[in-house]
């Protein structure tokens, strides 16, 4: 008899706890606090469903920067008066949309509970890719999300690219072209500072490292962007550096640079493989690595485009 | 055990119609200012030359062209697909991105050697954007990509709502935001239990593996509900009045012409190509009962707003209860499906054309009066006779009145729910026409009538052109040759049994 | 019980959780958190789906996992952009609230004939 | 059929559509308005050439549509051409006209000639939606509240009656089994077809709307009391035989089918003698006028119901002749209106005397055309009953023509304003063509002398003799009809509209209701619940 | 007999669950921000350290032991920052 079930079982009652408190409270701002919370102990669940790639994303991203981003704003939010958001819905309304969401839920338990088995799966296939389009990567979610579904990848970068302008384009008119307004304080705290001057070089070189490794173990250019993005925010709250103006071209070049390469790799597949967005299988390894650099950069530097906000006009 | 690669000849276009606007996004970002314009507005040759390429290798091919991405087919790699629907709205969508990139111009125009305005760059990067968006919808084979397509799509259109700034305009903006993304998971929950079902997503795939079982109901109800949710089918479409006629003119036109067409068209997608071995006459009568809804209230709702684009964007909730109506008549594979089919894709057709031709108008005529008070119309058609023009011509593809593709997906509305013994279904399409007429009616009787009216500034003839043009396709719709309708038919899993 | 319903169950009552504050919280940061909630319900039933794919050596189906990898991301994308919307808007109005009434402006109003 | 016919038939098309095609270029409009008074040319002479031809069809290649003559259609096609030359030559002859007046002008003109030629459904929708909308531009753009008012009923009844034409059409294309659009096709079809009683009804309903048969007869009077007296004549002489040539065409005239044919009858006859009684309670001529226009067409429509239940496929050829008779009398008594209003009162001793036979010609009056159509409409009316119902309704056409000469007097305000002068000089020449036109083209449906002969003329005479006699008689006696509002049942219409415009309010409720985000949260639950449920169970 | 690097892991890492409870306990039980704080930081530190330093002896390579020090020491760190932010802005809230 494993303890392991049991952790799971109170790892499972945590995090449905902290998602009911996140849903529950009454205050704006620890609703968010319970999320982050949450958001970690999910990244624990994640390593218990063999998904250590998940894991780090949804620690990084899911958890942390997003983390990031929503203290922010149910910081500057949570200061003004509570009903601004209108008036609270009545108890029969909250019963029928319960009993709904109830419904909905307990269709999906019933649906999972009876998904077919044994399970269909392309693991055989992706194994039996990895020596091909694989390129021989040792972690097939590299390999999927860079050869097998590299359109979606891809994609996924142009969405980036537009949820920065997206956010930029809610700034003022004549605050174009200036920086987003400082993530910290004006004058940060010494610890803050501290954390950051110690913090950030490590937690550079573990993004990298985590990057690099990412074509065999756990990890990838996600997490390692992600992990970047991290260091460069604190630095950022610490007041070491501020955020870069978004009419520079650096800016602009270091977001566009992973889809770019992405897209011209793809474009180039025909002439290097015969088909767009295929790797000539000699090659392809370096390629892909390649290509994740720049991706690694583009992520590293969208996520805190994306928590800076809009240019700021003002000047602090 | 790898399947061989399905790509055809001509497949590589569906590559290239893609990667163009997003390459033109990479450029325009990078370059910004003036050349975020030059870039947008030359790129759309191209972009219509590939999608016509495309049509014309749909139509000659006479069956899909397909591109399997990587050379690796599905189910572990991803499929671009073309058939003759696909082909017809890339088309659709080429010409009017392309009339509403060069509407724009005036007011999203950068001065030569000007600053960058926060503005004209999202305008420009987003209208690509979209153009990228629609182009995988149209041709995406996968429905994991299609997901991402559809949040490109989402991503693109909301910053075009509150460009402008005004808070309604960033309210109207974050309700549409968070109702999408509300559509959005919803869709993303049936694409897992989809995949946990059948193990691909690649569309013909699954639809040889579907069988009638609660997982798949569920996954459909789910992703249906969710793209409902995007397409504002009411009781829906809370966002969308508030949306559509708060952004400006050619971004309205974009987003009623085309961007809810995005979310309906991986509606039929999903029916008519994932699910069409399923016996699905409940689901298509639930979907007509809301068309019906939607028809009656959008149209009713339209016939009393005081503001020419709250009116326009009504009639859209209105339109898109048509496009619904597809469902319960060219659901199963009868003698009348076809017509059905023909019908609801002129339905969308038509729609496009005629409403971004009248959002279009309405923008001109907001700047030439100031407002768009109905109202205060007195007069206003002897001063702007071809805008004027441009929305009866609109409204007459919209009430359904001959020669316009309107009217050719009534007619053939009405004549499938008449085969098909649905004569329910006529109610909404001949009350929905009265209604429309209506809502015109209201429109250009004001304006007709006599009175002095002061023009702020006339508008540019080109720019009242183009809408013109946009008014002058939907009419022409109504002339479409029979080959257009065999285009249609290509690819169309039901089509004179071509699924066993 | 084998760790993966366990996964569904607790993916099933985020999404339950996640539609129930979606649908009823009036502030628009509450809704976004709602809506993340439901994201993660959901990528937890692609993770079981990936984890029950287990097959050739492999402990996981790698493609469920990377899609939810993406998802992860255009997830937190959605979330930027809709901070950034509700911040302005804050700081625009004052206000934060979602009521199509609230916003009407007294020329909206329908014609009344 | 012949090249020549075959060109002159897409020629009457085209012509009108191709001076339309030229209003595009701003510098050509005023030319191209000034210069449509040609464009019914073609029409004519097509008419003209196709009144003895057999029946013909043309395909226009590539676009699918249809052309077809046959007499019927010829003769209503060359008599409304020559009404719209005239018309419009007079019209443009004097000042143009405003460019709006002018395309609507133009626009109708095309519809009315197109409706006679058009040989499948699809174009007969298009041509017969052209004569019936833009026509709202020939009277209703004004900020005079009336006029508003008219135009609103009008264009509510045309649209509605389009609608139920669209939906009849797409019925009747549904059943014909071998995708044909003509039609001929459709008509062969549709007795075999399971909705050949839906189809009939709307058929019947939708074109009743516009040749205002009760009860929907209420939008005629306001529209012609509205519209400048060149437009009355060419919409009332024209624009309404669009109605009757879409019974003609879209009834089954070959197959008897008795009870359609005596609720069409029984509607028709109504149709006169209401149409006569409200007639007289009027008194501005115009309207007077329309409501004899009703009556007229309930005798149409009561022919046409005899031929119908009789399964008389000749009557087309007698009903289409009568209609033309009408085409050409009220067109021309239209004109008469401003024309006797130009020469001001006292009215002159001839000139009230041809006024009076133009009038009493649409009651059968020997020797003029109206003698003739009466003759021709005879063959329909054999049965005792509908024989009696036809006598009566020509001694009321009597009785209400004599009340409209007696209120020539007293013409609207405009009228005189409105006629164009050179119609004014050439007026006793239009009234004489109008009277005696008729007889050129009767050979081609029947024997002229027939006509002549005794008992006919007295048959013919005395109805109208004793409705002219009880209508001095009542006037001897001081008698006045009760006053009924124009438009009559039009006000219950009105006020059923406005408790449906109360509706409103409530959608609006609704709307704002569930464009709550609660509301449309759960509502999209509830769809996503549905359409599992409709699966898992259905 | 255990080997002795397993009772060294044994006593240290149940040293470590000790202050974690400990530090709970006093999250939980303890008056005031300030003192919760303190229970919390020292649990951290301490807690995680012992954790750390038991598993050191069973780390397949010297690369995964410095790993596991590396962890502490980002734990220590953070910890100790945060816990100094959060006790600023108590006293910035009380004043």
């Amino acid at each position: 008899m494993s303890v392991l079930p049991f952790l799971d079982v109170a790892l499972a009652l945590l995090v449905v706890g902290l998602a009911v408190w996140t849903i529950a409270a009454r205050d704006l701002f620890a609703s968010v606090v319970g999320y982050v919370a949450y958001g970690l102990l999910l990244a624990l669940v994640w390593v218990r469903l063999y998904a250590p790639d998940v894991a780090l994303t949804e620690a990084a991203v899911g958890s942390g920067v997003t983390g990031v981003l929503l203290i922010t704003a149910g910081k500057r939010l949570g200061a003004a008066r509570a009903g601004e958001a209108g008036p609270s819905p009545g108890l029969a309304l909250k019963l029928f949309a319960g009993a709904l969401a109830l419904l909905v839920a307990g269709a999906l338990v019933a649906i999972i509970l009876i998904l077919p088995d044994p399970a269909p799966s392309l693991a055989p296939q992706a194994a039996a890719a990895a020596d091909g389009p694989g390129a021989g990567l040792g972690n097939p979610i590299t390999a999927v999300l860079i050869s097998y579904r590299s359109f979606d990848t891809m994609l996924e970068k142009v969405v980036l690219i537009l949820a920065v302008l997206g956010v930029w384009s809610v700034g003022a008119d004549k605050a174009w072209g200036a920086a987003p307004a400082p993530l910290g304080r004006r004058n940060p705290y010494g610890a803050t500072v501290f954390l950051a001057q110690m913090l950030a070089p490590v937690g550079a070189v573990i993004g990298v490292h985590i990057f690099w490794v990412g074509a065999d173990a756990p990890g990838g250019a996600f997490q390692g962007g992600a992990l970047l993005a991290a260091m460069w925010m604190i630095a950022m709250m610490a007041r070491i550096t501020e955020p870069p103006r978004v009419d520079a071209r650096w800016l602009r070049l270091a977001l566009v640079a992973g889809p770019a390469v992405f897209l011209i790799a793809g474009l180039a597949g025909p002439l290097m493989a015969g088909s767009f967005f295929a790797f000539p299988h000699a090659f392809a390894k370096p390629i892909i690595l390649f290509i994740e650099a720049f991706m690694l950069l583009s992520i590293a530097v969208a996520l805190p485009a994306l928590v800076a906000g809009p240019p700021n006009g003002r000047s602090e | 055990m790898m399947p061989p690669d399905p790509t055809t000849p001509g497949g590589a276009l569906l590559v290239l119609a893609i990667l163009l606007p997003c390459a033109g996004i990479i450029l325009s970002f990078v370059l910004g200012g003036r050349n975020a314009e030059r870039v947008a507005l030359g790129l759309t040759p191209f972009g219509f030359a590939l999608a016509c390429a495309i049509a014309f290798h749909v139509a000659s091919a006479g069956k899909p062209i397909v591109y399997a991405l990587g050379g690796l087919a599905p189910p572990l790699g991803i499929a671009l697909r073309a058939d003759g629907v696909s082909a017809v709205m890339l088309v659709a969508a080429a010409v009017i991105l392309t009339a509403a990139g060069f509407y724009a111009r005036a007011k999203f125009a950068t001065p030569e050697g000007g600053p960058e305005s926060r503005s004209a760059l999202t305008f420009w990067i987003m209208l690509q954007a979209i153009w990228a968006a629609l182009t995988i919808i149209f041709v995406g084979g996968d429905l994991f990509n299609l997901y991402v397509a559809l949040e490109l799509l989402t991503f693109a259109a909301v910053p075009l709502v509150c460009i402008d700034g005004r808070p309604e305009t960033l309210a109207a903006a974050l309700r549409y935001l968070l109702f999408a993304l509300f559509g959005s998971i919803s869709y993303l929950l049936g694409v897992a239990l989809f995949y946990g079902a059948y193990g691909t997503l690649d569309i013909p795939l699954l639809a040889q593996r579907v069988q009638s079982t609660p997982i798949v109901w569920l996954a459909a109800a789910l992703m249906t509900g969710g793209l409902l949710a995007k397409t504002a089918l009411f009781p829906l479409h809370l966002w969308l009045p508030p949306a559509h006629a708060n952004a400006p003119a050619a971004a309205s036109a974009v987003l009623s012409g085309l961007v809810v067409k995005g979310s309906f068209f991986l509606t039929l997608r999903l029916w008519f190509y994932v699910l069409p071995a399923l016996s699905a006459a409940g689901a298509a009568n639930i979907l007509g009962a809301l068309a019906l809804a939607a028809i009656i209230t959008g149209s009713v709702l339209a016939l009393r707003q005081a503001r020419l684009k709250l009116l326009i964007a009504y009639s859209t909730v209105a339109q898109i209860g048509y496009l619904f109506l597809v469902f319960p008549l060219a659901t199963g594979a009868h003698v009348w499906s076809g017509i059905g089919w023909s019908a609801g894709v002129m339905q969308i057709l038509a729609h496009a054309f005629a409403k971004a031709a009248m959002f279009l108008s309405a923008g001109l005529l907001a700047e030439a009066l100031g407002h768009d008070q109905i109202a205060r119309f007195a007069g206003a058609a002897r001063a702007l006779p071809m805008t004027f023009l441009t929305l009866g011509l609109g409204g007459l593809s919209l009430m359904g009145l001959p020669p316009s593709g309107g009217f050719s997906a009534k007619w053939l509305m009405l004549q499938a729910s008449v085969a098909s013994g649905q004569w329910v279904w006529t109610l909404p399409v001949l009350a929905g026409g009265l209604l429309a007429a209506g809502y015109v009616y209201r429109i250009l009787t004001p304006a007709l009538s006599e009175g002095d009216i002061m023009l702020k500034a006339p508008p540019k003839r080109s720019r009242e052109a183009i809408a013109l043009g946009l008014a002058l396709i939907a009419l022409a719709l109504g002339f479409a040759p029979q080959g257009f309708f065999d285009l249609l038919e290509i690819g169309r899993p039901l089509a004179a049994g071509t699924l066993q | 019980m084998s760790p993966w319903v366990l996964a569904g169950l607790v993916g099933a009552a985020l999404v339950g959780l996640g539609l129930y504050g979606l649908i009823l919280h009036p502030h628009p940061l509450r809704k976004l958190l709602a809506f993340n909630l439901i994201g993660s319900g959901v990528f937890l039933v692609f993770g079981i789906v990936a984890r029950r794919g287990a097959a050739a050596g492999f402990s996981f189906d790698p493609i469920p996992q990377a899609m939810v990898i993406t998802g992860i991301v255009v997830a937190f994308a959605a979330s930027a952009l809709a901070v950034a919307l509700i911040l302005r808007l804050h700081a625009e109005s004052g206000r934060v609230t979602l009521d199509p009434e609230a916003w009407t402006k007294p020329d909206d109003g329908a014609a009344k004939s | 059929m012949s090249h020549l016919s075959s060109t002159l038939l897409v020629a009457s098309l085209a012509a009108p559509l191709a001076l339309l095609a030229a209003c595009f270029v701003k510098n050509w409009r005023p030319r191209a308005l000034a210069l449509q008074w040609l464009a019914p040319a073609p029409g004519l002479a097509a008419g003209l050439l196709g009144l003895t031809a057999a029946p013909a069809s043309f395909d226009l290649p590539g676009l699918g549509f249809t052309l077809r003559l046959d007499p019927p259609g010829a003769l209503l096609l060359a008599a409304a051409s020559l009404l719209w030359i005239v018309v419009t030559a007079a019209v443009w002859r004097e000042r143009a006209p405003d460019e709006r007046f002018g395309l609507s002008w133009l626009l109708t003109m095309a519809g009315s000639l197109g409706v006679f030629i058009a040989g499948d459904l699809v174009s007969f929708y298009l041509v017969y939606a052209l004569v019936s909308i833009p026509a709202y531009g020939l009277f209703a753009f004004s900020d005079d509240a009336e006029k508003k008012r008219a135009g609103a009923i009008y264009m509510a009844f045309a649209i509605l009656g389009e609608a139920l034409l669209l939906l009849a059409f797409a019925a009747l294309a549904a059943g014909e089994p071998h995708g044909s659009s003509r039609i001929a096709d459709m008509m062969a079809a549709l007795p075999a077809s399971p909705w050949r009683d839906a189809i009939l009804a709307l058929i019947v309903a939708g074109f009743g709307m516009k040749m205002g048969l009760i009860p929907f007869n209420g939008w005629m009077p306001l529209n012609y009391a509205a519209a400048p007296i060149p437009a009355a004549a060419v919409l009332s002489g024209a624009g309404v035989k669009a109605g009757v040539i879409g019974l003609i065409r879209f009834l089954p005239l070959g197959v008897p089918l008795q009870g359609w044919g005596e609720a069409l009858a029984a509607l028709g006859f109504l149709t006169a003698i209401y149409g006569v009684l409200l007639g007289l309670t009027q008194q501005n001529p115009k309207t007077i006028l329309a409501y004899s226009s009703i009556s007229q067409m309930g005798v149409i429509a009561a022919a046409l119901g005899m031929a119908l239940g009789a399964g008389d496929i000749s009557a087309s050829g007698d009903v289409a002749f009568y209609a033309a008779n009408h085409l050409l009398v009220k067109a021309a008594l239209f004109l008469t209106i401003g024309a006797l209003a130009m020469r001001g009162a006292p009215l002159g001793g001839w000139t009230l005397a041809l006024a009076a036979t133009l009038a009493l010609s649409l009651a059968g009056l020997p020797f003029t055309g109206g003698a003739l159509a009466k003759l021709a409409s005879k063959a329909q009316f054999v049965s005792g009953w509908a024989a009696s119902l036809a006598t009566l309704s020509s001694i009321g056409t009597a009785l209400l023509m004599t009340h409209f000469v007696a209120r020539l007097d007293a013409p609207p305000p405009d009228a005189a304003r409105e006629c164009p002068s050179a119609l004014v000089r050439f007026w006793p020449a239009v009234a004489l063509g109008a009277i005696l036109l008729p007889w050129l083209f009767f050979p081609a449906f029947g024997y002229v002398s027939k006509a002549l002969e005794i008992a006919k003329i007295w048959e013919g005479l005395w109805p109208v003799l004793l409705g002219v006699g009880l209508a001095l008689g009542l006037r001897r006696l001081g008698w006045t009809a009760p006053r009924v509002p124009a438009g009559d049942s039009i006000v219950l219409f009105e006020g059923a509209f406005t408790r449906l415009l109360a509706l409103g309010p409530g959608f609006e409720t609704l709307d704002a209701r569930l464009r709550q985000w609660p509301a449309a949260g759960v509502s999209l639950l509830l769809i996503v619940l549905a359409l599992l449920a409709a699966g898992v169970l259905g | 007999m255990i080997p002795l690097v397993d009772l060294f892991s044994l006593c240290a890492i149940g040293a470590g669950v000790f202050f974690f409870f400990a530090g709970t306990v006093g999250l939980l039980r303890f008056p005031d921000s300030l003192t919760r704080l303190h229970a919390l930081a020292k649990a951290d530190n301490l807690g995680l350290g012992l954790v750390a330093l038991g598993l050191l002896p069973r780390a397949d390579s010297a690369l995964a032991a410095f790993k596991l020090i590396v962890i502490w020491a980002l734990v220590l760190l953070s910890g100790a920052s945060t816990a100094q932010l959060i006790g600023r802005a108590l006293r910035r809230g009380r004043k």
